[in-house]
């Protein structure tokens, strides 16, 4: 019998390793998966790649994660966010590496490492010094740069229903970059705010096939970011 | 760019923009100033505005209480959506984009050159954080991109530039700015003004843009 | 107001062109638009090259296209199809061309078309007849052959609702190469079961966002292809 | 290859490669005798069938007169799907073939070489109608590629040889061969037999087999 579901995020990152690189979904708040990535603070392993949109905002979350030093590099679009303290004081002082991807070559690159692609043309990013250093190709007239497929040893993302056998649906934009890095890890892990029979979800909906789910964990009330910034809390909770 | 005590005022000029996107247009806004053109397209007229995070339908800001932090723009901010409106991912997203099926990006700018190029991203100062997200993806792909920003930065240097000092967003992507001065087509002739923002004449306008302007 | 709803097959497709390439969804008869494509046949359109993982069957929608002799070239993975008739002796007759494509590599082109990746690395073929005369990779140890993107003037779809924005859903495995198709072409023809009002349907579901999608017309009752192929009927009627 | 004599039969066949799928397992079927795997899945077993035109959790047959002809199979036949399926469209079908996510295919082939390379999409003779579907994208992408076939062809010719003469599908993907006569594994010493149809011995086997066989 199929059954993806863990009881926490504790047992469901586990066996996270040192020096993993781990995709993390979300477009700011919306998709983070919150409680998977405090249970990743919890469980310690460092020297982590991170490919994640954004930076983090306050001090909760993937913020948080940094703080702990935990991560050695982050692949990222757009890691300066309205209340991002974290990741520019690193950044700063030189302790964490980043890789600067325009926003859709970082989806694409994700998708393709889902799909068997290894590597594809864009137009995105030419003429530009995000484009250094790379082979530039001319099709039919214009320019393009070669980029390459990114994969993960883990994808921690947040979805809104999921069942035993993987399927995930999603809610509004919390969807993001949620189903290709499903699809783009070894081991994909979901939170979802609500785990479902099989069957109760309509295979004309499901957004997410099981096959590309590894691992569901039921968050019924997930944090919201923008609370926990606004009440300046700090990941762990001191009280 | 707080406050504009010449020419066109922030709204004034979104509502230039917005009477220029034809009914039944799709259109990506950019954070800042852009955001503001949805509250100015004129009625009848349906655009059907994209947010790169995954959305296709924008609708009105949420009222004060009802936002959802699940639903927002590519500012972050709460949005709505409109009936119609459809959700996706963001392999789809970018593909709607890099694919050519948007009409209009209305972006923010640091400088523009005669050519078209647009810088937006960057400082290129070692201190400053870079941060890209969609930009470079939207000036190649989106069948026409406008620029909205002021004419020149507080201290009066000119953003409408021969050659951009700041590190390229893309080369010879612009095809129109809107600033609180003027509207401004970028053609193979050069840049060419279209309009001038009422008390602005030819010199002032030209004094204030390191290109040379054709009127 | 945005209105892309048309009244009739005929006046959907009334601007094809001699000449013109066309993508034609469908597997074998799901999702095939078979009213669109009798409409085409009826309209004259000539020297077109059709994108399709098929070739028809029988003597009705694509194959009947074929039999008339409107298509100069077909891309296609599986021309031989169970009631394959029209196809067979076309091509040993040398009367049609043939671009044979894998069938994932066809999807990926036409996805590739619609994204605006003008070309991709994959694995597909490599050391086969398939790749001979293309450009072979070596990517981190394995080999990969280069494919360019597929576009199309005009896709010609089967879905099963749409509104009048273009937002289409589909009908089980009718989905297969209409979504993707819809993306790659500069006029997009849906044909559906069923137009709704904007806003029946959920965003949470809709496959294809309407902006790939530029006309819809209603085909309340498709034919069926298989009751047809055994009945052994031809397009244009002859009673 | 519609009646086996001596042998397995096509039944037991299947059954073989079912029991070899573990629980859990996300496989594709090819067309033909790879499909009747589906009806051997011992009790117990959770296996999920991919078939590529768009649905992960193929079900059993539909009973006559329920067919729905937009829910077939790769074959074109009407099929079920089962509580927990999904659709999907064809570039993410073969992102899940392409991407190694799926555990097993199943194929059948004209030829299987020594080191693994497979032929089973075209005999190459110029009157032959190509057609190559998924083969190549499943041969390259899914874990594990069994082959599923007679041994010979009807005349006797040996189908499991040095070097294919006919057009590959892929080079060296075949990791285990079922034929109605024996199970061959193909491993980096070459071809290992790991069981041998019931009367059936290795000279036999060996005599028709072009490749040499390790016993």
């Amino acid at each position: 019998m199929i059954n993806k579901v863990f009881k926490t995020p504790k047992e469901a990152i586990a066996d996270i390793f040192d020096g993993a690189t781990i995709m993390i979904g979300g477009f700011g708040e919306a998709g983070s998966p919150i409680e998977l990535i405090h249970a990743l603070i919890d469980q310690g392993a460092k020297n982590l790649t991170i490919i994640s949109n954004n930076a983090g905002s306050g001090h909760v979350g993937l913020a948080a994660l940094l703080e702990h030093k935990r991560v050695k590099k982050i692949i990222c679009s757009y890691p300066k966010t309205a209340f991002s303290e974290v990741f520019p004081d690193l950044y700063c002082n030189g302790e964490i590496e980043l890789e600067l991807v325009p926003q859709g070559t970082l989806a694409e690159r994700i998708r393709c490492g889902g799909a068997g692609i290894p590597a594809f043309y864009t137009p995105t990013s030419v003429g530009t010094p995000l484009a250094e250093g790379k082979e530039i190709r001319e099709i039919d007239g214009k320019f393009y740069v070669l980029e390459y497929a990114l994969k993960a040893d883990f994808s921690l993302v947040k979805a809104y229903q999921g069942d035993r056998y993987g399927n995930l649906i999603y809610y509004k934009t919390g969807r993001n970059f949620g189903p290709i890095m499903c699809m783009a890890a070894k081991v994909t892990i979901a939170q979802v705010n609500k785990i479902v029979e099989v069957g109760e979800l309509d295979p004309e909906i499901i957004v997410t096939p099981n096959i590309f789910v590894q691992r569901v964990v039921e968050v019924a009330n997930p944090l919201h970011e923008h609370v926990l910034v606004s009440q300046n809390k700090k990941y762990p909770w001191t009280e | 760019m707080d406050r504009i005590n010449i020419g066109w005022s922030k709204e004034e000029m979104a509502t230039l923009v917005a009477n220029d996107i034809p009914d039944g247009s799709y259109v990506n806004l950019g954070i800042g100033i852009p955001e503001l053109i949805a509250n100015y397209v004129p009625q009848g007229r349906e655009v059907i505005i994209h947010t790169e995070n995954g959305l296709l339908g924008v609708g009105p800001a949420p009222a004060p209480g009802t936002e959802d932090f699940d639903l927002i723009n590519a500012g972050k901010k709460p949005i709505t959506a409109i009936k119609g409106a459809c959700f996706f991912h963001h392999a789809d997203s970018f593909a709607m984009i890099r694919g050519g099926h948007l009409d209009f990006t209305i972006l923010g700018a640091y400088q523009v050159s005669q050519n078209g190029d647009l810088a937006n991203w960057s400082t290129g100062s070692p201190n400053d954080i870079p941060a890209v997200g969609g930009a470079m993806d939207l000036v190649q792909g989106v069948k026409n991109v406008f620029v909205i920003m002021s004419h020149t930065t507080k201290d009066g240097t000119p953003k409408i530039v021969k050659k951009c000092t700041y590190p390229l967003t893309g080369v010879a992507v612009v095809s129109r700015i809107y600033t609180d001065l003027a509207i401004i087509d970028v053609t193979s002739q050069g840049l060419k003004v279209i309009k001038l923002a009422p008390g602005i004449d030819k010199n002032t306008l030209q004094n204030k843009t390191e290109a040379d302007l054709i009127f």
